[in-house]
């Protein structure tokens, strides 16, 4: 990227976002209060249990969720709040500036439609190309990427594994060289080994478009591994963040300090409880009711406190 | 995207429409009358198909004709003698008669005709019973009958005279078809059968040295929805109506009156809708139960609801007047109290209570009454009478062939069906065809095996006087009056309508306005 | 496979929502169309009360409407309004017979062949494709013409042929049903096949079936009304094909008597209207839930 | 459903001993069903008022066959199928064969037409009213097709018969043509085929809609919604390709389905084509004629399905590969 | 300790297609010894056949060559009322913790269902209830909700209280945690150790994650391309 952008001046700037969803059971608190910034080139990683609102924050960032939803805040992309354009407008963006992996490649990407043509489509669509010329780039971005070897572009995503598909639809997700990827839970469902590969392919994605990656995940480890900062999100709001290395080394929030007890390597000690119901939610922080240093204030009220410069912040009291 | 795709749908629809309506039929040369039927011509066989031998009767006309007044006279034969023992016709063929195609007609073409049918068609097929040997002597054909018709002539002025240089080679005459022009002899011959259009076109016999009709061409319509050909009236697509032994629908014709534009011809109808009885079963055997049944049935209802008053209430003497040596006998009446007492001086009682009457054997009353589905409405009346005379009846609803099964078999009780003027006149006349139990056939009843009714037949079928004649008649009537082998619901009217435009129209009893004097003597106004 | 497909699909945008969204709009038609339904039912099984008139009374023939006969009287004087109450009756027990029916054999079929699969799928799929093929409505009116003139064979034979595409969906949703473990939980507990079947595997998917069932009651109100208009149907019975048809056959279309005829074509309609309202949003609410689960 | 390695040949090979085995168990019940009907069949060899003797029926019986055993009957059946004989009606005095034949171009010409338009039509108009199912102007469109989706074909007819030809005088009153020029069949066929179109429209409608309301909620159509695509574009780039393949098979099947509003069609038009052939042979028991129908209305059907099959796997890559 | 279940040179063979038959080996000669007590873990790629070789050992398919000793005895040879007792010894529980119950039932019919089959009185219907949830950790108020109302750990805790509900001896564990979070994944293999403990259960633990299967088995076996190795 050759534009020239003050390190400082976040690239999306995402304030105050709630989402709602109106059901007959009542209204679900799906996030609340999500604010975060994502600067050039820079990987944020937003952690989460099934259920915390992570994928939530994504598709309210692309403005797509369902009908019965309710958005509020801004997100704050080249001076425009993307949750108040239209449909039209935001379609300009979408794919083209910024663009998204969904969780299930197999089944996101149409099963009779040639994968060749997927890939290109978005050059058709926003660059207005012919067909020739845009599978001829696409072809061309496959080789880059190290699956030109195949006669990839003629066969349908039903032929391909899991992996396979990601893989298309990460190719698909850069080929316009878009300022941010939002990479929603890439690796779900996909073997161990697997899933490492496709975080590689993602990094290397991100050095050959300079782009900057928005990680939506449930892997810790993962995000560990190939983000720079990482928010650890419980009950549809973000209970702690910062760099990467502070958060998992010195984790302060007791949620992510439980979160991480349950990991292998720390010997599978549980939370005790289950995760509180997003139409009814605990007052005051959200995770008291399983906390062991809850005091009176917890149940009452919130406070974020930053901790330092560096963006490191954390949603509880006993900071 | 959207909008212009319903653009094309819409403009789609229009371009349909614009070039439909463009596409108006285009107009024949000269003056065509165009004949609306509901008789459908299934197949371009002349031999094979029942209307369209109908229609040939204007190509290939019979040997005889009915006059207006109901006599026999001759058509392609110029006249006709009949021994006095009734056992040889001899039929002089007209002068100057000839074949569309040049040739002249003969009397050998009539023999081949007879012999030929007879054998081929299963509607000449009676012939091989009545009919010893044709001859031919110069320009007569004789036939040597067997035993004595006296309907013969009757008969053979509904079969058609056909060539024989054309249809000797023709191994199997019913397999016929021809769409095309079929060769002829009458004043006009069909030039084309189109099935797809519904439509028989007769055009002038180049040949035709009689009388020149005022018309150059003909059209018969057909049309399968009797509501469609009512319309096609009223806009003048057809000129006039015509249906074989049959009327225009009574509930259609004051639409046609009040447009102006049509003459209505209304003339009594030889045939009729009866109630048939199967006289081989109880209760229907005993006279007394069948007299009851005749008062219980309220004539003039149905006189109005199925025919909206056209006709009028028929005797017990079954023949309607218009035929010959018509004798008046009582009217039939409806008077359910007698009815209800001659049934109690019988002795059907409701002795269990059940609201049913039992016959005197103690058997309830429950009647089958057997219909094809155009006589719904009238059996949904018949059951209400049968109902208020204290019997149960319940409608069997068959299709044709079934009807034809049943009423063989005498499987039913009661029966509504109807008389053709044919029906009605050949055989020993007076309807005698539908009740001597000796006739077959798909429309006879053949209930009657009385040998007094046998007898009157075969004496009317031998007698040569017209006197003798007249008597047989009268007493065959007042069998009928006494006997009620059956009941007539009503005598109908044949209403022909026909547009004003035209002018000179002559029918006869037997086929209405179809008929070769007709088509000499039609024009336009 | 499909049903996973599905499932997957939803997980995207509402992962955390775990509860049913109901569409109330779709709900809206389907309650109309119950209403209207309900109402037709209560017509039919009420006639009596309802009707004016004894339908098989005789007034003044052709009368127009008036206060007396408000949707006047056909050919014979018959009380129209009478008619088209007592009408009903066999237009809903022909739809419901039939549908009862075809839904009947339809369920069992698309259920042994979803369930067992195998040869037992191939031989029940076999069939459901020759029934499939053959062209419906044409034999259902020969069969109607010579097995005349009980309506309820009528149905029957409806119901006869038209169970296929309910087995086909059946089917379809059985063997999704059956790859999903709580199938191989209750087998690996040891229920017996019939209480899977019956138990586990046919309320989830009565959800489908009811439309069917539905659109099937619909379909065979069509036919009887066609079947009757071709003077095919039971001439004892007052129904609508049958007015329709004496009205065409006796002059009431051409004399313009509109009473007569649009009547009762307006009441198919709207019969029909009532039952693929329903059909339809619960087919169209069946697909909106299933983004969501 | 995962049998990826069951080749091409199981599956076409499946296919076509379904179709095989449905030919045969349809030709056969062809044989079976107006066997059982009641009513002698030699009754209909006659017109009205027609008197005959004994001896003249039985000779038509034994030349019609039917005085030999089923079985044979049966036999005799298969082998003149073989030899594309369907029969002789002595209703009508001709060849079987040559009477469908002649009347089954004019059907087609009505019905195939109707099928076309009806097709694209339905899909084209479906998609859009499911793709904005919301919209008030699609929900008045889709009331009105659904109007149409309920009325009984006949009535349908009927009633624009009624307005049209006759109140207004635009079309014909009958038939499918009268002059016989190309103009003037067209004329005939307009009404006819606007009032199948609709019919078959209102079908093709209402499956679409709700195949696309389906499809516009699978994941592909949110990711294509995330790559850029919208409105129309997203409907036609993707969900349309995939909601139309239930179209296909249904359209096939519904070519029968066609063939059967024709009849009614054909009988409210006054139309000679293969409805009221069937009709007319219902009414007077011509055997064979109902038979030789069947068996050609079959093989059409069971054609179309065939081919719904092959442009079922042309469309779609998955059934094509397995 | 004797072996209650074994598999003896158990093979499997997949069939395609009715006609033209495809075949895929995907198990070949495998031998494994399940006892009381004692958690086997089983790894492998997917696709190795893992769930296949649980599947046949929990009588749900048939091996095409081999057997299944049950108890000294090969359950193909069982007559009715033995296979049910096998039946019964042998739980299998599933990955898929949303599957695994039926969606249009309560929880509470779900339970009440195999009370029915193992021919409980109904008077004791609650208290076993009761009993099995206090087993598994579930509250009782989850009683009258559906499958789709709870969680993905308390679908698998009901899933787990069907199968204990019939004394099982052996338990077959098909990915039980992978696609629980990891929260839950802890609280789940915490229980099942639990349960092992109090009731003797005998595991067969597949799992294609390592730290699962060694937080968890005391034996670990490998399978790669339908043949099984032991691991270290």
């Amino acid at each position: 990227m050759s534009m020239c952008h003050d390190m400082n001046a976040p690239i999306l700037q995402v304030v105050g976002l709630s989402v709602r969803f109106e059901t007959p059971l009542g209204l679900v608190h799906a996030a609340e209060d999500v604010a975060f910034d994502i600067h050039e080139t820079e990987t944020l990683a937003l952690v989460g249990e099934t259920g915390c609102g992570k994928s939530v924050v994504a598709s309210a960032i692309m403005q797509l969720l369902p009908g019965n939803a309710v958005v509020d805040g801004k997100a704050l992309f080249s001076k425009m709040d993307l949750l108040k354009l239209e449909e039209k407008e935001i379609s300009r963006i979408r794919g083209n500036e910024i663009s998204i992996i969904f969780q299930n490649p197999s089944l996101s990407l149409n099963p009779i439609i040639e994968v060749g043509e997927q890939i290109a489509e978005p050059l058709q669509v926003h660059r207005k190309m012919a067909r020739r010329e845009s599978h001829h780039v696409a072809k061309g971005l496959l080789s880059r990427l190290g699956l030109g070897e195949r006669s990839l572009m003629s066969m349908y995503p039903f032929q391909f594994s899991g992996g396979m598909n990601q893989r298309v639809m990460i190719a698909t997700s850069m080929i316009l060289s878009p300022k941010i990827i939002i990479a929603d839970e890439p690796t779900k469902g996909l073997d161990r080994a697997l899933a490492r590969d496709v975080a590689a392919e993602i990094c290397k994605v991100m050095d050959l478009t300079g782009a900057s990656l928005l990680l939506i995940t449930h892997d810790i480890s993962l995000a560990g591994m190939i983000s720079d900062r990482i928010a650890v999100m419980y009950c549809g709001e973000i209970v702690e963040m910062g760099k990467c290395k502070e958060v998992l080394g010195e984790p302060l929030h007791p949620y992510t300090r439980a979160l991480l007890d349950c990991l292998p390597e720390r010997g599978f000690k549980p939370i005790p409880g289950a995760s509180p119901s997003m139409i009814h939610p605990p007052q005051g922080c959200k995770f008291h009711p399983r906390c062991p240093h809850k005091t009176q204030e917890c149940m009452q009220k919130q406070r974020i406190r930053k901790i330092d410069g560096d963006g490191r912040q954390v949603r509880c009291w006993q900071y | 995207m959207r909008s212009g795709l319903q653009y094309f749908a819409v403009s789609l629809l229009l371009a349909f429409l614009i070039l439909g309506t463009a596409a108006q039929g285009e107009e024949s040369s000269g003056t065509t009358l165009k004949i609306g039927t509901p008789n459908i011509v299934k197949s371009p066989s002349l031999v094979g198909d029942y209307y369209l031998g109908i229609f040939a009767h204007l190509s290939n006309p019979p040997l005889m004709k009915m006059t207006p007044d109901g006599k026999i006279e001759g058509l392609t034969a110029e006249s006709y003698e009949v021994s006095d023992d009734g056992l040889t016709w001899t039929f002089k063929i007209r002068d100057g008669l000839r074949w569309s195609d040049g040739e002249n007609v003969t009397s050998e073409d009539v023999k081949f005709t007879f012999d030929y049918l007879a054998k081929q068609d299963p509607n000449t097929a009676w012939m091989k019973d009545v009919v010893s040997e044709i001859l031919v002597q110069d320009d007569s054909v004789v036939f040597k009958l067997k035993k004595p018709d006296s309907s013969l002539n009757l008969e053979l002025a509904t079969h058609n005279v056909l060539p024989k240089h054309i249809w000797e080679k023709v191994e199997n005459a019913t397999e016929k078809i021809d769409e095309g022009e079929i060769v002829g002899c009458g004043p006009f011959v069909i030039s084309k059968t189109d099935l797809g259009a519904g439509i028989v076109y007769f055009k002038k016999n180049p040949y035709w040295t009689g009388a020149q009709p005022k018309i150059d061409a003909i059209e018969l319509h057909t049309f399968s929805n009797m509501d469609v050909l009512s319309l096609a009236l009223e806009k003048g697509e057809v000129d006039a109506y015509w249906k074989y032994a049959g009327t225009y629908p009574a509930a259609n014709v004051q639409k046609l009156k009040d447009t102006g534009k049509f003459e209505i011809e209304e003339k009594p109808n030889v045939g009729f809708a009866m109630l048939g009885i199967n006289l081989k079963r109880e209760p229907m055997s005993d006279l007394k139960f069948r007299e009851a049944l005749a008062y219980g049935i309220n004539y003039e209802e149905i006189l109005k609801l199925d025919a909206q008053g056209y006709g009028q209430v028929a005797n017990r003497g079954f023949v309607s007047p218009s035929m010959a040596y018509f004798k008046e006998t009582e009217q039939l009446k409806y008077d359910p109290d007698q009815a209800k007492k001659i049934l109690a001086e019988a002795g059907y009682k409701d002795s269990d209570g059940d609201g049913v009457l039992e016959t005197p054997q103690g058997k309830a009353i429950k009647l089958t009454l057997l219909i094809q589905s155009s006589y719904q409405r009238m059996a949904e009346l018949m059951v209400d009478y049968l109902k208020a005379l204290g019997m149960t009846a319940e409608i069997k609803t068959v299709d044709q062939s079934t009807w034809y099964t049943l009423k063989e078999s005498f499987d039913y009780d009661l029966t509504l069906t109807r008389t053709t003027p044919w029906g009605m006149m050949v055989y020993a006349n007076w309807g005698s065809a539908y009740f001597d139990s000796r006739r077959t056939g798909q429309g006879v009843l053949r209930t009657v095996d009385d040998p007094e009714y046998l007898k009157l037949c075969d004496q009317i079928m031998a007698a040569t006087s017209k006197d003798q004649l007249e008597e047989y008649a009268h007493e065959m009537q007042d069998y009928y009056a006494k006997n009620l082998p059956a009941i007539p619901l009503y005598w109908g009217e044949v209403i022909t309508p026909y547009n004003k435009d035209w002018t000179g129209w002559v029918s006869n009893p037997l086929y209405g306005i179809y008929n070769a004097d007709n088509f000499l003597s039609v024009q336009k106004a | 496979m499909a049903g996973d497909f599905k499932r997957m699909a939803s997980c995207k945008a509402t992962e955390w929502v775990k509860i049913r969204r109901l569409d109330m709009r779709g709900l809206r038609m389907a309650l109309f169309g119950l209403l209207l339904f309900l109402t037709i039912i209560v017509l039919a099984a009420f006639s009596d009360i309802f009707a004016p008139y004894d339908p098989w009374n005789r007034f003044e023939p052709f009368l127009a409407p008036c206060r007396e006969h408000i949707l006047g009287t056909n050919d014979l004087g018959n009380d129209i309004l009478s008619e088209l109450i007592y009408g009903s009756r066999v237009s809903l027990i022909v739809g419901f017979g039939a549908a009862l029916m075809a839904t009947l054999i339809g369920t069992l079929i698309g259920l042994f062949a979803g369930y067992f699969r195998g040869l037992i799928d191939e031989m029940l799929m076999g069939i459901t494709d020759v029934f499939l093929m053959i062209p419906q409505i044409p034999l259902i009116i020969i069969l109607a013409a010579f097995l005349r003139p009980s309506f309820w064979l009528v149905a029957l034979i409806m119901g006869a042929l038209w169970w296929t595409s309910t087995a086909r969906v059946v089917r379809s949703k059985a063997m999704q049903i059956r790859e999903t473990s709580f199938i191989e939980c209750s087998r690996s507990l040891g229920f017996s096949h019939m209480h899977i079947i019956f138990s586990d595997i046919l309320p989830n998917i009565l959800h489908v079936i009811m439309p069917k069932f539905l659109l099937t009651i619909a379909s065979a109100m069509i036919s009887e009304a066609s079947i009757s208009f071709l003077g095919l149907g039971d001439p004892t019975m007052k129904s609508w094909g049958m007015m329709i048809n004496f009205a065409f056959t006796r002059g009431g279309f051409i004399n313009g008597y509109w009473w007569w005829y649009l009547p009762p074509g307006l009441c198919i309609t709207l019969s029909v209207l009532s039952l693929v309202l329903m059909g339809f949003s619960l087919e169209e609410r069946e697909e909106e839930t299933m983004r969501i689960e | 459903m995962s049998c990826t390695n069951g080749a091409t040949m199981t599956f076409s090979g499946k296919k076509a001993i379904r179709y095989l085995l449905a030919i045969i168990l349809i030709f056969s019940l062809n044989f079976a069903i107006p066997r059982a009907m009641p009513g002698d069949p030699l009754a209909n060899l006659l017109g009205e008022d027609v008197m005959l003797t004994e001896e003249s029926i039985a000779e038509l019986r034994a030349k019609m066959g039917l005085d030999l055993p089923l079985h044979h009957q049966f036999m005799a059946y298969w082998r003149d199928i073989f030899r594309f004989d369907l029969g002789y009606s002595y209703h009508l005095h001709s060849p079987v064969s040559a009477i469908i034949l002649s009347r089954m171009k004019w059907t087609l010409l009505l019905a195939i037409p109707s099928l076309i338009l009806g097709a694209v039509l339905g899909t084209l108009l479906g998609a859009l009213a499911g793709w904005k199912s919301r919209d008030a102007g699609q929900k008045f469109e889709t009331g009105l097709v659904l109007m149409i989706y309920c009325t009984p074909p006949y009535f349908l007819s009927l009633l624009s018969l009624y307005a049209l030809s006759f109140k207004l005088g635009l079309f014909p009153l009958k038939g499918f043509y009268s002059t016989g020029s190309a103009l003037d069949i067209a004329h005939h066929l307009m009404l006819p085929v606007i009032v199948m179109t609709l019919f078959s429209l209102s079908r093709n409608y209402m499956i679409m809609r709700g195949s696309v309301i389906q499809e516009r909620g699978n994941l592909y159509a949110a990711y294509a919604r995330a790559k850029g695509l919208y409105g129309e574009e997203l409907l036609f780039r993707h969900v349309f390709k995939n909601a139309i393949l239930p179209i296909i098979t249904l359209l096939a099947l519904d070519f029968g389905f066609i063939l059967s509003g024709a009849l009614f069609i054909e009988i409210v038009f006054s139309m000679n084509g293969m409805g009221n052939l069937i009709y007319d042979a219902l009414l007077s028991r011509d055997y064979p004629v109902l038979q030789g129908s069947f068996l050609v209305i079959t093989l059409m059907v069971v054609s179309a399905n065939l081919l719904a099959d092959l442009l079922y796997s042309r469309i779609d890559p998955r059934v094509r590969w397995q | 300790m004797l072996a209650i279940l074994k598999a003896a040179q158990v093979s499997k063979i997949h069939e395609h297609g009715l006609i033209f038959k495809k075949q895929r080996r995907v198990l070949a000669d495998v031998s494994l010894e399940l006892e009381e007590g004692r958690t086997i873990g089983l790894m492998g790629d997917s696709g190795s056949g893992k769930t296949t070789l649980g599947k046949i050992l929990a009588g749900l398919e048939r091996p095409s060559a081999g057997s299944v000793i049950f108890q000294g005895r090969d359950i193909s040879r069982l007559r009715a009322k033995e296979f049910l007792e096998f039946r019964r010894a042998v739980q299998m529980v599933f990955q898929d913790p949303e599957g695994s119950l039926n969606p249009r039932k309560s929880i509470e019919r779900s339970i009440h269902d195999v009370l029915s089959l193992i021919k409980i009185p109904k008077s004791e219907w609650k208290e076993r209830t009761l009993d099995i949830f206090e087993t598994v950790g579930l509250s009782e108020e989850l009683l009258c909700r559906n499958p789709c109302q709870i969680s993905g750990g308390q679908n698998q805790r009901v899933a787990l209280a069907r199968a204990l509900l019939l004394n099982p001896k052996v338990v077959i564990l098909d990915e039980p945690t992978s696609a629980l979070d990891i929260s839950v994944q802890a609280q789940v293999l915490n229980l099942l150790k639990n349960l092992q403990k109090d009731r003797g259960l005998g595991y067969l633990l597949i799992s294609h994650q390592p730290e699962v299967v060694s937080f968890m088995a005391q034996e670990v076996f490998v399978l790669n391309d339908g043949r099984l190795t032991k691991s270290n």
